[in-house]
């Protein structure tokens, strides 16, 4: 693609993000007051500690604009919140400048694309570190310390456990990469996991997809129902039996696909072919599904153009765009 | 011989203990012991993961290189999000324990680890999933030509699935009769007919031959014979 | 003509599918579905119980495959509402408890005030261990849960008197994204007492392929993408529904009608494909 | 070294054996897991027995796979236009076997790349796969005697997240045009945006993995695909050493075997429609020895 085009479908996706926001904010103005705003209820904690300081905060939780509107004409605590808000609007201008991709790269989606690597890099590091780090090796090793600061629900009996020195020893070995003359001392805990899961999937791989899928495959290629020849039964099992075996034909490495041996191969292969335009057609369906939420979410929690969910104030799309129109 | 032998003896003791494990009831424990070492192993990895971040994009912005903006910005999502959930900003403490602020839930409605969730994270990835309805039709149109028997196969039954998954495939085959032998030509039939048989089929084989080829694959890591995990080999 | 189609550019047929699946939903159409066979079975296996019977409810999913299996988890959780009979919902994805605590709050909250915490009802939260729980539970599930989500020890909870494991469950309603998911309940819940309880899954469509072998021995009854959770509110909604239905309940069949548009234009689109390369062929171009 | 590992694994399956005779009373042995044992048993035994008559020097033939001739000619053509090649190992990390074999097809690959003096590039989504990738490739480039070509900073982590993972390499590829893209490893959702991507813009693309789901996308997408089992063997097939290519007879060995139960199994099913007294041989068949 030459340089010219590209710039021309960067402008394009560009384009593309401004006209959405544009109309978003004509939307949220004009059409549909507030589209966009979220709710939240509020309860208020107040606790007084031991040395007899106070701890107040208030706790959100998120509630429909329908729901909100009906609490507060009752009074009760619930309004807009103006930080959800603008994360909503800041999730769909993002979720645009991700489909603007579509049109051609462009600037837009280079700062999504940095963004959700950076962003996304540090959440699983966040999440390593309070779900695995802190329960498995810092309770196990120091129960009462990680009680006293992040974990007071784990139990008192909870005593050290001895074994962990060895995961830790491991990834002290792994961090030893960092330094350059002794580096390759980190082969030695990537080893041992290699061999651990090798082992583990070894046996479980021949227990779960070798014996298993064997002994449902075993039907008889001529089914005898209560009034006699079941056609339509033998001729699925003959399809199953024989169609497994014709595939495991192909697997072969040892032999040529050649003479007899090719031909039961080649009807192999088909019996994949069908496999996989089965699992495509299949797979389409989910794809789109997953296509219908993000455009709900755009036109649903965002722009009010539609309310199956019965959550906030919105007219019919037709209705909307009917005084656009004439 | 620090550098290959030992890493490559420790590989296969391990191994080793693993398969007797699962025959043996006394050491099954071990096979959950080591998946939560292997957890503990890789959530440390992050630090040297997290530093080769930094370290790449620092160097693209400090050498100015194409694109050393987008670089920041990486950098500022990356440290930002960081901050947020190791240092809980917006946690609330729990009721019991009001007193232990660092004892609150990281992700609770709220927080700012939340906010990150619901705002950044869950868009972000829930969208680019969904581009993949926009690459299969293209996939579609490009690669699904009739250019011999194996692909009309393939088109054909995905043609199948495709119709007979929807109101489309009961209303074009509604004129045949809802019993008999001809019914199992109706096209909502005759998608689970292929899905329970010659798909079942080809799975099947493709399941087994699977199973060979991770249990090949472990065994000459256990044997020693395929050594290029550790670098290179023989 | 043929030059057009020939070069189509990739973005024409990325418009055709974001339109293909903005219009209906924009326009709000609902599409009437019709049930096949597997999915009635899975609901006239609901149907056949009786009021106070017990079901697993195990939600084994995540945020991603939420808006395929969300419809799915909502029907299962109504249905059985309506039946009276007993939930015990369990999870074993991290994030599957808070697809729980939304079926207490959308559903039963909201639409079946009347159930009780504990004797309707049961919230046994997430547990780790994927296929191990289930190995466990098919044997003993009072050891795998001392508590519930909420920390009550399950001696105090009235419903779960009498349940030592899952023998002791008349159906295990699973929805499912992948691993651990049905499969392994097939294999080591269903396999362990073949003859006392009965299965009925969700599942996403990509799994699909590899489940259906289990129907009818193994499993009662499977729903199969969003098209299967859609035949299955059409069901619940044929059976128990009242006037002015709340969206909620109708989200799959709504969504097959962006599915059915989407699914035209696939078809169009190998049609055109190939009509492009005979016309090349012809001309000697391929 | 290979003798020692080879008489280890032998003893293993022996002590194994023998336990399982004295240990049946004691309860230290799983009896479900019995004709498990059996099959890893003929399995390890048939692996062995091919690789001890390959190293000895007997002939092992294999059929040929499209794929493999086409990863050398895609790092030939990357070459040759002065771009670079794209690696992908998929998204798992290295506890995941499919990782670990796109990991050996790497050494290969980075081999090659050595030789032809062209540029790879391997942005990964686990740290330790990064690691292990590292020490491969190093190693490669100095089997091939160019350790001076080595650049660390071309195999690099990205983000832990599928999808950002993925935003990150569609980026990349439509920015720097990578004139071959070769997926080894384990992929779920991303296998289609990455080889509609490649595709669009004109990349050569070679994939392989053994997760069924996605095999359709890559089929349809990529120029060539090793599907499942194909993948694993691609590591015997380019290494070309004798050991491993005789792994490949001991797995097409246990192919027969699973041929032969299936077939035989069929027969005695189908026998049993006729011959009802037969039904006690065929619950042995199906209920005792498949388990």
């Amino acid at each position: 693609m030459n340089h010219a085009t590209r710039r021309g479908n960067a402008t394009f996706g560009v384009l593309l993000v401004l006209i959405g926001v544009a109309i978003a904010i004509l939307n949220a103005v004009a059409f549909h007051p507030g589209a966009g705003t979220q709710w939240t209820k509020r309860t208020e904690h107040v606790h007084t500690l031991e040395d007899g300081s106070e701890v107040r905060w208030t706790e959100h939780e998120a509630v429909s604009v329908r729901e909100g509107r009906e609490m507060a004409a009752l009074e009760e605590n619930a309004a807009p919140l103006f930080s959800r808000t603008a994360g909503l609007w800041g999730a769909a201008i993002l979720t645009l400048c991700i489909f603007s991709f579509l049109l051609g790269d462009n600037p837009l989606y280079k700062a999504a694309e940095a963004i959700v690597v950076g962003a996304s890099a540090a959440y699983w590091m966040v999440i390593g570190f309070w779900e695995t780090i802190v329960p498995n090796l810092f309770a196990g090793l120091f129960p009462d310390w990680t009680r006293a600061n992040f974990l007071p629900k784990l139990s008192a009996e909870a005593s050290v456990d001895l074994l962990l020195l060895i995961p830790l020893a491991l990834s002290v070995l792994l961090l030893l990469r960092l330094a350059p003359k002794i580096g390759w001392i980190s082969r030695w805990p990537t080893a041992f996991i290699i061999g651990v899961f090798c082992g583990l999937r070894f046996i479980s791989s021949l227990e779960a997809d070798f014996l298993s899928q064997i002994g449902p495959t075993i039907k008889p290629l001529v089914v005898m129902g209560e009034d006699g020849f079941d056609l339509e039964s033998s001729f699925s099992n003959i399809v199953l039996v024989l169609g497994t075996m014709a595939c495991l034909v192909y697997f072969f490495f040892s032999v040529e696909h050649k003479g007899a041996v090719g031909k039961v191969a080649r009807s192999g292969i088909w019996m994949l072919m069908i496999t996989f335009g089965a699992a495509f057609g299949y797979t389409v369906m989910g794809r789109i599904a997953l296509l219908a939420g993000r455009f709900e979410f755009l036109f649903d929690d965002w722009l009010w153009l539609i309310d199956p969910k019965d959550a906030h104030p919105a007219q019919a799309f037709l209705q909307t765009i009917a005084p656009m129109l004439t | 011989m620090m550098k290959r032998t030992i890493p490559m003896l420790l590989a296969m003791a391990a191994g080793i203990v693993m398969i007797l494990a699962y025959f043996f009831p006394p050491l099954t424990p071990l096979q959950d012991k080591t998946t939560v070492w292997f957890n503990i192993l890789a959530a440390v990895a992050f630090i040297l993961g997290g530093g080769n971040l930094l370290k790449v994009h620092l160097k693209k912005v400090s050498d100015r290189r194409e694109g050393w903006a987008y670089s920041m910005i990486t950098l500022a999502a990356f440290v930002g999000v960081l901050a947020i959930g190791l240092f809980k900003i917006g946690v609330n403490p729990l009721d019991e324990f009001p007193a232990q602020r660092m004892a609150g839930d990281f992700r609770a409605e709220g927080s700012g680890f939340w906010y990150v969730y619901e705002y950044v994270f869950a868009p972000l990835t829930a969208t680019i999933f969904s581009m993949l309805a926009f690459y299969v039709a293209s996939a579609a149109f490009r690669a699904f030509r009739a250019k011999n028997l194996e692909a009309i196969l393939l088109l054909g039954t995905a043609f199948v699935i495709l119709l007979g998954r929807t109101a489309a495939g009961v209303f074009l085959t509604d004129f045949l009769p809802e019993e008999g032998i001809l019914a199992n030509f109706r096209l909502e039939n005759l998608t689970v007919w292929i899905m329970n048989n010659p798909v079942t089929a080809g799975n099947r084989a493709i399941m087994i031959g699977i199973a060979l080829g991770t249990a090949s694959v472990s065994l000459k890591i256990l044997l020693g014979v395929d050594r290029s995990y550790l670098g290179g080999g023989d | 003509m043929y030059e057009f189609l020939r070069d189509l550019d990739r973005r024409v047929i990325f418009s055709l599918m974001a339109l293909a699946v903005a219009v209906p939903i924009l326009l709000q159409i609902t599409p009437p579905e019709k049930a096949t066979p597997i999915v009635r079975d899975a609901f006239e296996t609901i149907e056949a119980l009786e009021e106070g019977d017990r079901v697993y409810m195990a939600f084994d999913f995540d945020p991603a495959s939420a808006g395929e299996l969300q419809p799915m988890a909502t029907a299962f959780v109504r249905h059985a509402c309506e039946k009276k009979l007993k939930i015990y919902f369990t999870a074993l994805w991290p994030v599957g408890p808070q697809f729980i605590k939304n079926a207490e709050r959308d559903v039963i909250s909201r639409d079946f005030p009347e159930m009780v915490y504990g004797e309707n009802y049961v919230d046994l939260g997430f547990k780790t261990g994927n296929e191990g729980v289930i190995k466990l539970v098919a044997n003993d599930l009072r050891t795998q849960y001392p508590q519930d989500a909420r920390g009550t020890p399950i001696d105090d909870i009235p419903m779960m008197a009498g349940v030592a494991s899952i023998r002791d469950f008349d159906v295990i309603m699973n929805v499912s994204a992948g691993y651990p998911g049905t499969k392994e309940w097939v294999q080591y819940a269903v396999a362990s007492a073949p003859n006392d309880i009965k299965l009925v899954a969700g599942c996403t469509g990509v799994q699909a392929p590899l489940l259906y072998p289990y129907y009818p021995q193994q499993m009662s009854g499977l729903l199969a993408a969003i098209k299967g959770a859609a035949e299955y509110e059409s069901l619940v909604l044929g059976k128990y529904g009242r006037e002015n239905e709340p969206g909620m309940y109708q989200e799959g069949l709504r969504r097959m009608a962006p599915q059915l548009s989407g699914h035209i234009l696939m078809v169009g689109l190998i049609f055109v494909g190939n009509l492009v390369y005979f016309m090349a062929r012809k001309r000697g171009e391929a | 070294m290979p003798c020692f590992s080879l008489t280890s694994l032998l003893l293993v399956a022996e002590e194994a054996a023998a336990a399982a005779e004295t240990a049946e009373s004691t309860g230290l042995l799983n009896m479900d897991r019995l004709p498990l044992l059996g099959v890893a048993v003929f399995f390890v035994l048939a692996v062995v027995f091919w690789i001890s008559v390959a190293r000895s020097g007997g002939q092992i033939k294999v059929r040929e796979i499209a794929g493999l001739k086409a990863i050398e000619e895609a790092v030939g053509r990357a070459t040759e236009m002065g771009r670079s090649v794209l690696f992908v190992p998929g998204i798992q990390d290295v506890s995941e076997i499919q990782t670990i074999a796109g990991i050996t097809v790497l050494s290969k690959v980075a081999k090659t790349a050595a030789e032809y003096d062209a540029k790879v590039e391997v942005p990964v989504a686990r740290t330790l796969v990064m690691v292990t990738a590292r020490e491969t490739v190093q190693e490669a480039f100095l089997a091939a005697g160019r350790p001076d070509a080595y650049n660390e900073d071309l195999i690099y982590y990205v983000t832990d997240e599928q999808f950002g993972y993925v935003a990150y390499l569609s980026g990349m590829m439509v920015r720097e045009e990578p004139a071959a893209c070769i997926y080894m490893g384990c992929f779920y959702a991303e296998s289609l945006i990455l080889a509609e991507t490649g595709n669009s813009i004109g990349a050569i693309q070679v994939a392989g993995t053994a997760m069924p789901a996605q095999l359709p996308f890559f089929v349809a997408a990529c120029d060539y695909t090793l599907i499942g089992e194909e993948f694993y063997a691609a590591s015997a097939y380019l290494s070309e050493s004798p050991a491993e290519l005789g792994s490949l007879k001991g797995q097409d060995l246990a192919k027969v075997l699973a041929f032969g139960l299936i077939g035989l199994g069929a027969l005695l099913a189908t026998a049993t429609q006729f011959v009802p007294s037969l039904q006690g041989a065929f619950d042995f068949f199906t209920g005792t020895l498949l388990g």
